[in-house]
């Protein structure tokens, strides 16, 4: 079992916004989430990582083992793509960028000051950080994003190589990726307001 | 009635002056935040029971 | 009595409930010491023999200056409290207390100031202890601007925690930075149990009276501004629910 | 970690990193005193200690905003907080990038603004022992106050205000230190205050810092 959710309740503000998730991910597979905009997708996710603690329930898994991956992609401008890849590998403790390179068609570039990318290059790059972190869970918010369709392509590919590698991601994306994976709508977890709780009275310690 | 402070009398007079005036402006402030925040509780409380 | 019945005050009901059953009690106390030892020590006591009638100003620099440093000692418990056991009411009365403190060191400047005119002779000496007193009310600024410009109310719960602590160590560090660095004119401590021949008997009596009631002034305003932030919570998580649909 | 200090001060050194801005900033504070106090050499050389700890301070306060705001900008600070580095070592290495590219410029350019201040020649080692002890202070400090304001828009003034109180102490026993040395008193009771507060901070303040980092990228 690589990942474990259990009767998971998350706030965002003070405010739960999901609650009573259950989920599991195995070796090999991918879960991919999705809701309207605002439900707590980002949130979940940060959850997970280990960002956030959950209001109640419980995250299991093998310690290490997250890679996360969200909306900003962690490239400083003034260095080159090779370089913002070498230093992610070291922080890791991996070895060697080219897979990472390979893997997302960026050798072209590789020289190139990350600055100096396109927004879709950028995203790439953010993305072949995953590969150099050597982590078997990926966490990913919206990975999609600014990707034109054979990027897309490239990173699906990249995804079903880390699963075949005995590697799970966790996506919350609204786009079909194209891969084999299960999906879970979060919205009905959406967290209800406790009934009876009526005036000031029932308050509890999150002032609801 | 008041009594005589001698040559202090601006110094002793202003401390006190001062000192009062800084705590009842703090009492006041703190009364009427309190009575904004109840009633502004009330009303969204009232909102969400109505 | 039982020890662990005290954390259920540290509920928001509870504590509300026995706030509006306790705070007229506390207040009407407070008014009452509060007049009786101010007029007492203004009224109803003698001349000081070196400091002629400044010595009046006694009556409000001592508590005020007592209670700028307690207020800050019951907030790093709180902070404390929040930190360890995460109850809410806690750090909302270390949010309530700072501006109380900021007030009473404020009136400790003042009628320092204004007591060192004549004394020294100038408005202001860099003497260790208003020194100190100044360096106390830049802390209670920063902690107060820390509270005021986080959004999420527990982040800022959490970090101005942490401030107060990490404060209270240098602030402590820098009482004794600034005594090394200015060996001062100011008297010993005015009020101590070894010192008592620096406060006769006249004064110490009505002295005593303005203490406690700038103690009770200061649980009451504690009460009644921790409710008002108490009140404020619930308000803005009713807003953010009812914004959630 | 080694990584990551590594990558600090080579985004410090290219273009855009801020790298000698707090150097430049102690100049123009040292060459703008005497602007402000008068030429007179004698004045200049007794208030010296305390201009040139004053300016170092200054120096130090005007980066620290840079110390994580790039960082939670572009999400690395996140990345970060997910990566096998402990939260705490990145909050020291952070200090440390910002002591070697800030304190130790100053500590080693500080005899050129002495000069220019009459410092009298005797104070000279003092001067530059205090602000080699009393630097990493500084910065520890800093990096403590920026971990608290990081993400506030507008926390810079923010962060002047929390650092500066927390700056008293190490700027005291600096600029005795300093002092004293200028004017062939004894030292020893200030640099031993001055080294202990410096080891202390530097050994404590980081875990406050990495909680309360922590805590703002919840």
């Amino acid at each position: 079992m690589t990942l474990t959710v259990k009767d998971l309740t998350i706030s965002r503000g003070g405010i739960p916004v999901l609650e009573g998730l259950n989920f599991s991910l195995e070796p090999g597979h991918a879960l991919i989430l999705r809701g309207p905009n605002g439900v707590g997708k980002t949130t979940l996710l940060r959850t997970v990582a280990g960002l956030q603690p959950p209001v109640m329930g419980e995250v299991h898994a093998a310690p290490e083992s997250f890679a996360y991956a969200a909306h900003s992609d962690g490239l400083k401008a003034t260095l080159s793509v090779s370089e913002n890849l070498h230093f992610w590998a070291d922080v890791f403790g991996t070895k060697g960028i080219q897979h990472a390179l390979d893997g997302f068609d960026l050798n072209a570039l590789a020289d190139r000051p990350a600055g100096a990318l396109s927004a879709g290059q950028k995203r790439r790059l953010g993305l072949a950080r995953l590969l150099v972190t050597g982590r078997p869970v990926w966490i990913l918010d919206e990975p999609t994003v600014s990707l034109d369709v054979a990027s897309v392509e490239l990173f699906a590919n990249a995804v079903r190589a880390h699963l075949a590698e005995g590697g799970a991601a966790l996506i919350a994306t609204h786009i079909d990726l194209g891969l084999d994976a299960e999906v879970l709508d979060v919205g009905p977890f959406r967290a209800k307001p406790k009934s009876g709780t009526g005036g000031f009275d029932g308050l509890d310690e999150s002032f609801l | 009635m008041i009594p005589d402070l001698g040559k202090y009398a601006d110094t002793v007079l202003s401390s006190y002056a001062v000192s009062i005036l800084l705590l009842v402006l703090l009492v006041a402030v703190s009364i009427r935040a309190a009575r904004k925040a109840r009633i502004e509780l009330e009303q969204v409380e009232g909102r969400r029971n109505g | 009595m039982n020890l662990n019945a005290l954390w259920e005050y540290a509920n928001p009901v509870k504590f509300s409930r026995t706030v509006s059953l306790v705070l007229p009690w506390v207040s009407v106390l407070a008014l009452v010491s509060l007049v009786v030892g101010l007029v007492w020590g203004f009224f109803f006591t003698p001349d000081d023999y070196r400091q002629g009638s400044t010595v009046k100003i006694i009556f409000l620099h001592v508590p005020s200056a007592m209670m700028a440093i307690s207020a800050w000692f019951m907030m790093l418990v709180t902070s404390l409290i929040w930190l360890i056991r995460r109850h809410h009411v806690s750090a909302l009365a270390a949010k309530a207390a700072a501006p109380i403190g900021i007030v009473m060191t404020l009136i400790a400047l003042a009628t320092g100031a204004i007591w060192g005119q004549p004394m020294w002779g100038t408005w202001w000496a860099w003497d260790p202890r208003l020194t100190s007193f100044l360096i106390l009310f830049l802390f209670y600024l920063g902690y107060v601007a820390l509270w005021e410009a986080i959004e999420n109310p527990d982040t800022a719960a959490d970090l101005t925690a942490v401030l107060c602590i990490v404060g209270s160590v240098f602030a402590f560090l820098s009482r004794y930075a600034v005594n090394f660095w200015n060996q001062g004119l100011h008297q010993g401590a005015s009020l101590s149990l070894d010192k008592e021949e620096n406060v006769a008997d006249v004064f110490s009596t009505p002295l005593y009276v303005c203490i406690a009631g700038f103690v009770l002034l200061f649980v009451a305003l504690v009460f009644l501004r921790t409710r008002t932030e108490i009140h404020k919570r619930r308000t803005k998580a009713l807003l953010a629910r009812e914004r959630l649909g | 970690m080694i990584s990551l200090l590594l990558r600090d001060l080579r985004l410090a050194m290219r273009a855009g990193g801020g790298f000698g801005l707090g150097l430049s900033f102690f100049l123009i504070v040292t060459v703008l005193v005497p602007f402000g106090v008068g030429p007179g050499s004698a004045l200049l050389a007794k208030i010296a200690p305390g201009i040139l700890w004053l300016g170092a301070l200054l120096a130090c306060l005007l980066s620290l905003d840079r110390i994580f705001a790039l960082d939670w900008e572009d999400g690395s600070l996140d990345l970060l907080a997910t990566s096998p580095l402990p939260m705490e070592g990145v909050v020291t290495v952070k200090a440390l990038a910002h002591w070697l590219t800030t304190g130790l410029p100053l500590c080693i350019a500080s005899p050129v603004f002495a000069l220019l201040l009459s410092l009298p020649p005797e104070g000279y080692q003092w001067l530059i022992l205090s602000l080699v002890l009393g630097t990493p202070a500084l910065s520890v400090i800093g990096t403590f106050g920026a971990a608290l304001t990081v993400g506030l828009k507008r926390g810079g003034l923010l962060l002047s205000l929390l650092v500066l109180p927390l700056y008293v102490p190490t700027l005291i026993f600096g600029a005795e230190v300093a002092r004293r040395g200028a004017e062939g008193l004894a030292t020893t009771t200030p640099i031993l205050m001055l080294a202990g507060i410096s080891a202390g901070t530097i050994a404590l303040l980081p875990f406050a810092s990495a909680l309360v980092l922590r805590v703002n990228l919840r």
